[in-house]
């Protein structure tokens, strides 16, 4: 397998499965916990995700790589704007989150009053603004390419779409078992996260 | 004659004593208990095997792990003022389940933190029996390899393995899949002289456990069938590319928890879906995962993992495998119910 | 058409228990002092009431006429005065309206119409009309007026008229007697129906545990064109989607009707009392019922008058040995329990049964443990645990999604069910709530 | 030379910033939608029970319907007069209140007074219903497993003894357990009356009784007391309270009501009642 090839799999399989953005790295928990009650504003969710995140990835990606890493001479001294990363980075998500929530408003009222106060958060979520940095710090030579990010950045967002679904089945099912009063709602959805999070742990080793 | 009262020497049912309830009004004399204790008798073969092979050791893990489940499921019972439920049986199959995954020479305390993680945590935390989402027994198997990597990966020899090879050679043998492939003596997995956990060493025992299982009609068949057969399929391909590195399908079917776990775990009926369509789906699920841990992590065996892994699949396999009812049809589209 | 019965999905075997009551020979019953004739025996409109208190009857006739298309008339089981028009124990727990009569010993006949000896040459409409002018309804449980499934709409075509003969439902032997003790008129009472169809031949559907009925019926069905197709023995075997389905190979689509796959099923009783009404010009007051279980002493068959009170019944079957846990009327599988001696003998009633403690299924709401077997069992593939569960959440909308409309009450899912749950009176109770949510919306 | 370098940040910045603005922007105007600002304050306004008892379908529905006027703010009957008020003057509207309802349970047959067949089964009244008529000796009496208690947002129904009983002064009269019962039993009535008979069942007296040791039996002895007042109106078999001139509370103990059928409403809440043997 070429360098390329195994780096691919390295950033399709790694995202998805073994360092899954939710149940491996534990980015990304509060839509996690607070969409996942149904399934279907779970894949409502899940899709907004994988909007935003492989935008995000595309053109925070760009902005770095042909802006803020761009060294310039200014007065003899070799400087460059990547201390304003993180900055642009979030100003880049905020506005695609933005223009997802205008969108889903008048496509589809029902999920966008459904995913209510999550869809606005997705700008808080710590899983777009990792996926960003992660690859901005990127050293493999795909990653760090503008569509090797972008890659990476949609497949993170299928992880976390995969994590979301699979627990908001779950913990459909959940709603109709007799949990103890003390551990209903959030408690015993994090009892499952948890022992999801186990079973991914089996991937472990396989990139 | 008919004109006269009813002689009272004819006796009529008393109205007040007369039970109403929906029909039908006959059961056929199934319980879960019953289920439950046969899903033990076929567990038996295999226990007995290990216990022939790893001696004392082996007793004392499947009782600790037994007696601590069913304290836990009894003290939980006596906490919450629930009704007592170990008699229905299923804490006593997660405890000797949870013992056939452990090593022979497993610790006590490991036996009661497994029994406090499969019944508290996995099982009476979601509402008890029929609520769970993951299989109990399985949930605390890998959440003690999690935690406990090194006690849950060194394994007791056989008996049989001291006397031949010698006590400090038993104890640095590999387990089967952990050797070179080749090297394996499929004849001593199929009896169960080999290294690995107490219950799943024995193929031929797990094998009648898991016949016994099918014809009482306690497992759909689909599920060892699609599990067993992928893993055959997919390893038998990588084994015909490369056999130095990949061992054959035989190894991969007879050795690990393959056999245990695709007759006894993966078929919990809680646990998985209960098409047969899903059941199918399932099953080719944990072994496709199962094969690809095997082949590709880094631990050396998928069982436990792939199973808790389709355990968490199956709300959504079952979602998709809504069968059509008899004479179905498809909705109109646009047109009102 | 082919001589092999399909198999249809999924079934239970309970053991039969038949063997109590099948080797009886039908008896009549002795005329009684009192009846007290349930006015609602149909499915569709109660009838309109003819008579007051203190009217003299005659035998067969008419009580109350039918009170719209579907909707059957009501005859007078014997002659006597009607004593009242008070309330009754109904079959379904709540007082219905009865019309109560003194019997005066006489049994003296009125009927209202006159036999047609040439059935073969009558039209027939005047035959379909003499049919409902019988107050002829399905006598095998539901009590459907049998007219209306012998009037198919304009542009529907009917091509197989099937007899119903499986008595799938364990220990009701009724309808085995009849088909043994009176095969010729089952038989004439098949091709009359097949006439007013205009129809050649019929199929008289049989479960192969009733071999002594299958070969008496083979005997003379040859006479009219009639064949005799012995099914296998699987529980529901005689309900009607499933018997059309073994016979035809055709299915029956969710809410549709026979009828729309071209068939019309008539009970046996019923094709008996289709005789007696066309060639002897009976109108239907009494049916053959089983009166069984292990706490009674004497289990047998009757041939009882409309109206008869159950406490009679029982006492006709020399009463109890034990006190029982349930009384039904009907079968073990579909019957309704009763918590009243009151209720009376009604066209559709086909047993009366009494259950012993050791035997009677009581359900607690254990688990569901997901073991399938329901899944399995289930004759019409829907799944009983899911909906049970959503039911049991009182989730409707998702009841209606996985098609508990389409569940046709056998109870073999309950039958299995190891956790012993209600899954019965789950789907009846979603199918009701259903409904109401849909009268709802329509209003 | 730092200054020019701040200047660049903030001018690529800055750039970015406009750039992205611009886009959400056109898309802003692309995609708009018309939010009415009204009905968010009015929701604000409105309890949040969701209970339905306006006849929509929750508080943002009925919100959207009093904005449009379509309702009037007073059919929330869960609202106090002030909150109705308040909505009403924001939006500049007539309040349109009614008078206060609260639930009654037409039934006082509970477990020591009603005969009952052994009923096994779902413990829930709509279900049971459809099994045996719900297994109670009176065809129209009270159930007692409780789906108005479940279905009541607002805990003013208590199960006592296999009887629903309402609690005047928790009830809101939402009308959610009117639907619910499969016996039809429940009906609102206005607040102000304290009186009422617990009893709905249209049979002959004898039939009733032999039922129920407290169901009304159409003796008017309470019809007599009340004298030519007409506080109690006779139908059929039943006697009923006259809504539209309700008795005082005396009443009850004027009439001496011989199976205790005719209750206080707030006593009967506080189980001060006891049947009455034949």
């Amino acid at each position: 397998m070429s360098e390329l090839t195994s780096e691919f799999l390295v950033i399709t399989i790694g995202a998805i499965l073994v360092n899954n953005f939710v149940l491996s790295k534990f980015l990304g928990i509060c839509p996690f916990l607070g969409v996942s009650k149904k399934l279907d504003t779970a894949l409502g969710m899940s899709g907004a995700v994988i909007f935003v995140m492989t935008l995000a990835s595309l053109v925070s990606s760009l902005i770095n790589q042909f802006l803020l890493t761009r060294d310039f001479v200014i007065g003899g001294r070799t400087m460059n704007l990547q201390f304003l990363q993180t900055l642009v980075f979030i100003v880049v998500i905020a506005s695609l989150v933005q223009l997802v929530e205008i969108i889903l408003q008048k496509v589809s009222a029902k999920l966008y009053e459904s995913l209510g106060i999550f869809l606005p958060l997705i700008t808080t979520n710590c899983a777009v603004l990792g996926c960003v940095v992660l690859n901005a710090k990127a050293t493999g030579p795909l990653q760090s390419t503008w569509y090797g990010a972008t890659i990476y950045g949609f497949c993170s967002a299928v992880g976390f779409a995969l994590a979301l679904v699979l627990f908001s089945s779950l913990r459909e099912k959940l709603d109709l078992a007799q949990v103890p009063k003390a551990f209903e709602g959030t408690a015993i959805s994090l009892v499952t996260a948890g022992i999801l999070a186990m079973a991914f742990l089996g991937f472990s080793g396989l990139v | 004659m008919s004109e006269q009262e009813s002689t009272p020497s004819i006796r009529l049912p008393d109205p007040a004593r007369l039970v109403v309830s929906n029909s039908p009004h006959m059961r056929s004399g199934e319980n879960i208990s019953r289920i439950m204790f046969t899903v033990v008798a076929a567990m038996l073969p295999a226990c007995a095997v290990g216990i022939w092979f790893f001696g004392l050791a082996a007793v004392w893990v499947l009782l600790a792990c037994t007696v601590s489940c069913v304290v836990f499921e009894e003290g939980w019972n006596k906490l919450n003022k629930r009704p007592s439920t170990w008699k229905d049986g299923s804490a006593i199959i997660t405890g000797i389940l949870l013992g056939m995954n452990l090593n022979a020479g497993t610790p006590w305390w490991v036996c009661v933190i497994g029994a406090f993680l499969a019944i508290i945590l996995a099982k009476q935390l979601f509402g008890g029996l029929g609520y769970n989402p993951f299989n109990p027994a399985l949930v605390a198997r890998v959440g003690l390899l999690i935690g406990l990597p090194e006690l849950m990966t060194t394994w007791n020899p056989t008996h049989a393995m001291v006397s031949t090879l010698g006590a400090a050679d038993a104890v640095s043998a590999a387990t089967p899949l952990a050797m070179a492939p080749g090297k394996v003596e499929v004849l001593q997995m199929l009896i169960g002289n080999t290294k690995g956990c107490l219950g799943e060493t024995s193929a031929i025992a797990l094998l009648i456990g898991g016949a016994v299982l099918l014809i009482f009609k306690l497992i759909k068949w689909q599920v060892p069938v699609a599990f067993i057969g992928s893993v055959a399929v997919i390893t038998g391909i990588m084994h015909a590319i490369d056999p130095t590195t990949y061992h054959s399908p035989v190894v991969h079917i007879l050795s690990g928890g393959l056999l245990l776990g695709a007759f006894f775990m993966a078929t919990d009926m809680v646990t998985s879906p209960m098409t047969r369509k899903g059941a199918i789906i399932f099953g080719l699920g944990c072994g496709i995962m199962t094969s690809v841990i095997r082949l590709w992590g880094s631990y050396p065996e998928g069982v436990s993992f792939s199973i808790l892994f389709m355990n968490a699949l199956t709300p959504l396999i079952d979602r998709m495998t809504v069968q059509k009812p008899f004479g179905y049809v498809a909705p109109e589209k646009g047109k009102v119910a | 058409m082919s001589d092999k019965p399909r198999k249809f999905k999924g079934g239970v075997h309970p053991s039969d228990s038949k063997a109590l009551s099948a080797s009886c020979a039908i008896q009549d019953a002795p005329l009684l002092d009192k009846y007290v004739v349930i006015m609602h025996q149909n499915i569709g409109a109660p009838p309109q009431l003819l008579v007051k208190k203190g009217d003299v009857v005659k035998k067969g006739q008419l009580l109350a006429k039918a009170g719209g298309f579907v909707s059957v008339p009501l005859h007078a089981p014997t002659s006597g005065t009607v004593s009242a028009i008070d309330k009754c124990p109904g079959p379904t727990g709540i007082s219905v309206p009865a019309i109560h009569i003194d019997a005066d010993g006489e049994d003296e006949w009125g009927s209202p119409f006159e036999p047609i000896a040439n059935w073969q040459n009558c039209p027939a409409g005047e035959l379909r009309q003499r049919v409902w002018d019988a107050g002829i309804v399905g006598m095998g449980g539901a009590g459907f007026p049998a007219h209306v499934k012998l009037s198919p709409p304009e542009g529907k075509e009917i091509d197989t008229l099937i007899l119903n003969g499986a008595e799938c439902e364990p220990y009701l032997t009724a309808d085995h007697r009849l088909m043994l003790e009176q095969a010729e008129d089952v038989v004439l009472g098949a091709a009359i129906l097949a006439r007013i169809l205009g129809l050649e031949s019929a199929v008289i559907g049989i479960e192969e545990n009733k071999p002594d009925a299958i070969a008496k019926l083979e005997e003379v069905a040859g006479k009219y064109h009639v064949r005799v197709q012995p099914l296998p023995v699987n529980y529901p075997q005689g309900a009607e989607k499933q018997l059309i389905y073994a016979i035809t190979g055709r299915e029956v689509p969710v809410g549709k009707l026979p009828m729309d796959v071209k068939c019309v099923v008539q009970n046996v009783a019923s094709a008996v009392a289709v005789a007696d009404a066309v060639v002897k010009g009976i109108p239907s007051i009494e049916r053959v019922t089983t009166v069984t279980g292990r706490p009674v002493k004497t289990p047998g068959n009757w041939r009882f008058r409309i109206g008869t009170p159950i406490a009679k019944a029982l006492e006709l079957a020399g009463g109890i040995t034990e006190q029982p846990a349930k009384l039904l009327l009907g079968g073990p599988m579909m019957g309704i329990a009763q918590s009243s001696l009151g209720v009376t003998v009604m066209k559709n009633t086909s047993g009366i049964l009494l259950i012993s403690s050791d035997e009677v299924s009581l359900y607690s709401s254990e688990p569901c443990i997901r073991c399938g077997r329901c899944v399995e069992v289930c004759p019409m593939s829907i799944l009983p645990a899911t909906i049970s569960q959503a039911v049991e959440n009182k989730r409707f909308d998702w009841a209606q999604e996985l098609n508990v409309q389409a569940c046709i009450e056998c109870g073999s899912c309950s039958y299995v069910c190891p956790s012993h749950r209600p899954l019965n009176q789950h789907f009846k109770w979603a199918k009701v709530e259903i409904a109401s949510k849909l009268r709802r919306r329509n209003d | 030379m730092e200054l020019k370098f701040i200047i660049i940040s903030i001018i690529s910045t800055g750039i970015i910033g406009v750039l992205l603005g611009v886009i959400i922007g056109v898309v802003a105007k692309a995609f708009a939608v018309e939010i009415d600002e009204r009905i968010e304050k009015v929701e604000e306004l409105l309890p949040g029970a969701n209970c339905g008892g306006c006849g929509f379908a929750g508080c943002s529905a009925f919100a959207k319907a009093v904005v449009a006027e379509e309702a009037a703010p007073g059919q929330c009957p869960v609202c106090s007069g002030d909150d109705v008020a308040n909505i009403a003057s924001y939006l500049g509207i007539e309040a349109g209140q009614g008078e206060k309802m609260v639930a009654l349970v037409r039934c006082s047959g509970d477990i020591s007074n009603t005969v009952r067949s052994l009923y096994n089964g779902i413990r829930d009244c709509r279900s049971a219903v459809v099994v045996a008529g719900g297994a109670k000796g009176c065809d129209y009496g009270c159930l007692g497993f409780g789906s108005c208690a479940n279905a009541c947002p607002f805990g003013a129904i208590e199960m006592r003894d296999g009887l629903a009983v309402v609690h005047p002064e928790l009830c809101v009269g939402c009308e959610n357990c009117v639907a619910t019962c499969p016996k039809n039993l429940i009906v609102m009535v206005p607040a102000a009356a304290e009186v009422h008979v617990y009893c709905n069942s249209p049979e002959k007296g004898a039939a009733k009784r032999q039922v129920c040791k407290t169901a009304c039996i159409a003796c008017r002895k309470c019809v007599k007391a009340s004298g030519e007042e007409e506080h109690m109106l006779v139908d059929g078999f039943l006697v009923k309270t006259n809504y539209e001139n309700p008795p005082s509370a005396d009443l009850v103990e004027a009439s001496a009501c011989p199976t205790t059928a005719l209750r206080v409403a707030g006593k009967h809440a506080a189980n001060e009642y006891q049947g009455v043997s034949k």
